[in-house]
């Protein structure tokens, strides 16, 4: 039992930063991060969950960064942030199974006979697709054919490759993470990428080893390739 | 023996004793305080008057319901012959019942999904042939019910085989002797014996329900108005970071249950204290 | 008429082996020997509780060696009683008699009579948990009547009992055995109470001669 | 009574009893296709092979063993004073024990975020105090072990009361006559009795433990190689569309849990049948 | 000396008033009376296992009126045996010595000497569940008499035994009470017994003037 503690104690004499980190950018980050502590010898404490989930979290137990997966949730947690600084970005596209349903265009989303998982509305990706499907006066026609609300992005992305529903519009980098699925970009959504960006917390204790990760998250030529890796799209420089 | 006062030699047992119990149970009633902290008044009438939240109220007060006794009706005869019986495959069943405690909740959900949607292949799945027939599984109703029963089940089926196991075998032998076959020896002489028990699996199989929202989720979905359930509710409020709408549906969901809870258990010792 | 013919038994280490004898219809036979000698095992093996490993049991000439206890017509009045704790005692009288569909006047008669004959009456409504030894031992005896049973299992059935009931409810178990023609199997410690209950003693020890330790 | 044939009459009894016992087997059974047919052979000997999944393997274990060691050691006492002694506050704390099953984990791990480190202020929480005599619970392993341990040890005392209500307090109390203090009575006469009641209850507290993984998240993060635990690499994995690979690590934590479940179970039998 | 001053009893509806007698040191006094008239319920009462509503209880002129039941220095063989299920009959025998800190030898000795006496040598390494009922009796008393108790309490202690084993354990529980100067309480049904065993025989129905039926 008492083999648990010892590395309790030896992560204590290291200086550490506690970034919360939205599950979707799970695989990038983990890279990054174990690189970074490999370089300065300090200790990142990545804590996973939901965006939102993580906004519960921060508010209850401070920490030094916050990276969710848009930046909505960032206006949110405005009153608990300092700065903000763009890390990559991700764009809404249209994700299908196959080529069974013969869907090639957001307009094939009104058929009669398609099923379609969306985000709820106060998920990121539900939020902007909503607005956007609004102003282009196509949400109604859409919204007759969802036959199921999912709490996250990832969750409807699931739904469509186990085949429960026929398509849905997610985010490019979670759609790409599955091989099997197959990706249509719409240009209603294609001049529209959000960005994702790392916030430095007001109740951070180390901002100076924040702005350094934050710095090499953002920089650092192998951690853009990282992004890339994994389908996220990069950002213009600040 | 309860009119006796303790003695010295006693006071250490006791003492311990309530040490080691007082100690959890002020962790509880800290953690009811620590959820309650984030509650406004508003938010708690707001919660109580929202007509969604009153939807999703009825709604998992059905499907819990629904899915208890339908783990019961399940879970008795099951634990009864892993009991009573020793049959080929035995041990097995008895090692199976234990993948849905031991799995984390949602990849129940993920595989309830996975095997009405994409088994064989999800043009000939499970969920297919129920729509040609009219009805629909995953992301209705009885998904919910269905989510719940598959985790519960296990639970309750755990419980009432101590139940069962510590029942003496003896008072059927005799029953058999009187008469009966092995139907209403298991009726009428095993099943009131176990009714103590029973109520209490059935307790906790309907507790356990409430507060299942991973499988439920993924494979029922959170759409308001149809498929949301309270704790399926907490987590959206969660999710966006609403802590006081999140506590306030907790202590509504709290308050309820335990009450519920109690008034049963109550009912419950009454009959059988004859 | 029931007629055991060389059974033998095995529950754990205990062995008995070779086992015959035969008791009439009408009467009794009661099974004396010492403590531990088999007497309690040689019963449930009757009424199907125990395994019997060779041998045929015979009750008015119809094998019930492989039959399940419920069909093989008889009821016992186990050692240690082994009273039903959820019902009370009207409900042990009326167990029997309602598993096999009697009417209902009949079986509230059943109840009546055998009550009476127990000085059980004023306990109906009582559960086991709340009865002294003597009570169980009688509401034993009352479920295992209730039913006029072909064969009657008595094992210290008297034990237990005061004197004046002890006498009451042997007269009364002896009525039932010759008026209704039950054949009953009886074990018993005192000899006193063997002779005055039954037709024929047999000593466990008489029976086997090759028997363990 | 196992060498009886059954007679025409149990038939029904038999047939109905395997009918509904098994329709459930066939569901688990089928639950653990749906999840492996996600599987390849490659990503499942990756997942066997790479380090951090050995080392949250390892960290799994760890934990759930010490946490339900600590729940068996709470709840063996609590159960016990609930089924025997008669106490102001019996029923209050009966109720209070269903808290953590109505409660969604997740909850539970947020009273428990906001226990250490927002009560009474963030500045003069507990976790701060904690902090300065050189320990820390949020976000690090004992996290891990006080979320389950909040949650499991609710289950462990529900299953055990049920075990010491059915025990008779009878050889108890002719333990007293032979110079047993009250301590001694339950040491020497009613924990061995308990022993299988306490096995099954210990088993099913580690099999919720693994399974366990809202609160860890919230309460303890997922930290590679520092808190990532089964459950919670599972999630994370689902979380990134990652189905192969949580199917893999699903069925090692199936396989590994339920052999290691069934090797005590069957340890724990042998020793109680003398 | 066990004197018994005025005690009344209450369990359930059933009520016992006013219940005196003495029992004098090394002797043994019988209790007798119909069944279900009380004389489980005043041994355990006096076993501090039910609860008396007024009177008093000395034992050797120690008042035990309240004491725990492991602090009267008694010990109790019950109607029912309640032995310990995960116990060897070994284990029963020595539980009492080892609870008050005898030393290994003593223990081994005193178990020797009872399975001897009471005939159970054979069954030393077996559990309760695979005992027959007068087995089962006689570890009962060999558990009770093993830490040799100031006051020893006998429900039916010898009901259920062939005639040898009756005597041969009446003589023993006579000579332990004489030499070892134990006071004994006997609830008994066979006044034969009661005058084999004891000095006095008290009947149950002349204690209480104003039973309740
Ligand atoms: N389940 C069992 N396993 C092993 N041995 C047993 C079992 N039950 C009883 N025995 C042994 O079988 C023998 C016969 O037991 P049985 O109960 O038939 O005796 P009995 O003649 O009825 O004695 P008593 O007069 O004391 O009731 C005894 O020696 C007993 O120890
Ligand atoms: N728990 C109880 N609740 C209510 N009544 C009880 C309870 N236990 C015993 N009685 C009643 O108290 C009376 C005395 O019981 P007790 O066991 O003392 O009788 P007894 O003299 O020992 O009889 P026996 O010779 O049959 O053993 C009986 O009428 C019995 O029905
Ligand atoms: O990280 Mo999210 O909740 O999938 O947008
Ligand atoms: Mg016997
Ligand atoms: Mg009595």
């Amino acid at each position: 039992l008492w083999a648990l503690w010892p590395s309790l104690e030896s992560s204590q004499n290291k200086p550490s930063l506690t970034v919360y980190c939205a599950a979707s950018l799970r695989s990038p980050m983990t890279e990054i991060a174990e690189r970074f502590e490999a370089e300065h010898d300090i200790t990142i404490r990545l804590v996973f969950n939901g965006s939102g989930a993580l906004l519960s979290q921060l508010q209850l137990s401070g920490g030094d960064l916050y990276l969710p997966a848009t930046a909505d949730y960032l206006d949110q947690a405005s009153h608990l942030i300092t700065a903000t600084h763009p890390t990559s970005s991700m764009t809404a596209v249209l994700v299908l199974r196959g080529e069974e349903h013969n869907i090639l265009a957001l307009d094939d989303l009104k058929r009669e006979d398609i099923r379609l998982s969306f985000a709820v509305e106060n998920a990121a990706i539900g939020k902007f697709t909503r607005q956007v499907l609004h102003d282009s006066e196509d949400w109604a026609a859409i919204e007759k054919n969802i036959t199921v609300i999912k709490p996250t992005v990832n969750n409807t992305v699931e739904d469509v490759s186990l085949g429960a529903v026929d398509a849905t519009i997610a985010w490019d980098a979670v759609a790409l993470q599955n091989k099997e699925l197959k990706i249509i970009p719409l240009p209603l959504f294609a001049n529209k990428p959000q960005t994702t960006s790392i916030a430095i917390l007001k109740s951070s204790t180390q901002v100076k080893l924040a702005r350094q990760f934050v710095s090499y998250l953002t920089e650092e030529e192998s951690s853009k390739q990282t992004f890339r890796k994994y389908g996220f799209g990069s950002v213009a420089a600040d | 023996m309860k009119h006796l006062k303790p003695t010295r030699s006693d006071l250490p047992f006791y003492g311990s004793i309530s040490l080691i119990g007082g100690a959890y149970v002020a962790l509880l009633t800290l953690l009811v305080l620590a959820c309650a902290s984030f509650l406004t008044w508003e938010t708690f009438t707001e919660t109580l008057q929202s007509p969604a939240i009153l939807q999703s109220l009825k709604l998992t007060f059905l499907t819990c319901t629904a899915s208890s006794i339908l783990a019961l009706f399940v879970s008795v005869p099951l634990s009864y012959s892993l009991s009573r019986f020793r049959f080929r495959g035995r041990s097995v069943i008895d090692t199976l019942l234990d993948i849905p405690i031991v799995l984390p909740p949602i990849v129940v959900g993920l595989s309830l999904l996975i095997l009405f949607n994409s088994l064989p292949s999800s043009e000939n799945s499970l969920e297919r042939l129920l729509n040609g027939q009219g009805t629909a599984v995953t992301f209705h109703v009885p998904a919910i019910i269905l989510a719940q029963f598959t985790i519960i089940t296990a639970f309750a089926t755990r419980s009432l085989k101590v139940t069962f196991d510590q029942l003496p075998e003896r008072t059927e032998h005799i029953a058999l002797t009187l008469g009966c076959n092995r139907f209403q020896a298991f009726w009428k002489i095993c099943l009131p014996q176990a009714q103590p028990g029973i109520l209490a699996a059935g307790l906790l199989a309907w507790a356990r329900a409430l507060g299942e929202f991973g499988p439920i989720l993924i494979f029922a979905g959170a759409t308001r108005g149809k498929t949301e359930v309270l704790s399926t509710s907490i987590f959206l409020e969660i999710n966006t970071g609403n802590l006081p709408g999140a506590a306030a549906i907790s202590l509504v969901l709290i308050l309820l249950s335990l009450s519920t809870i109690s008034l049963l258990r109550f009912l419950g010792s009454r009959t059988s204290n004859n | 008429m029931l007629s055991i013919e060389s059974i033998s038994i095995e529950s754990g280490q205990f062995k008995l082996k070779d086992i015959s004898f035969t008791v009439e219809s009408g009467t009794c036979t009661s099974l004396m020997g010492p403590s531990g000698s088999g007497k309690t095992t040689i019963m449930e093996a009757i009424c199907g509780l125990r395994k019997i490993t060779s041998g045929t049991i015979l009750l008015n000439n119809q094998d019930i060696t492989h039959l399940r206890p419920s069909e093989r017509k008889l009821s016992i009045v186990p050692q240690d009683n082994a009273l039903f704790p959820h019902l009370t005692v009207r409900e042990h009288l009326a167990f029997g008699p309602s598993i096999q569909k009697w009417n209902q006047s009949e079986i509230d008669q059943r109840i009546n009579h055998l009550a009476e004959g127990m000085s059980i009456s004023h306990l109906l409504d009582r559960y086991p948990s709340n009865l002294s030894g003597g009570e169980a031992k009688r509401v034993a005896l009352g479920r295992a009547l209730a039913t006029r049973p072909a064969l009657l299992c008595l094992d210290e059935a008297l034990t237990g009992l005061d004197d004046d009931t002890h006498d009451e409810i042997l007269s009364l178990l002896k009525d039932s055995i010759q008026n209704e023609g039950i054949t009953a199997l009886h074990i018993t410690h005192s000899m006193k109470e063997a002779t005055q209950l039954s037709d024929k003693v047999i000593k466990l020890g008489d029976l086997q001669p090759n028997q363990a330790p």
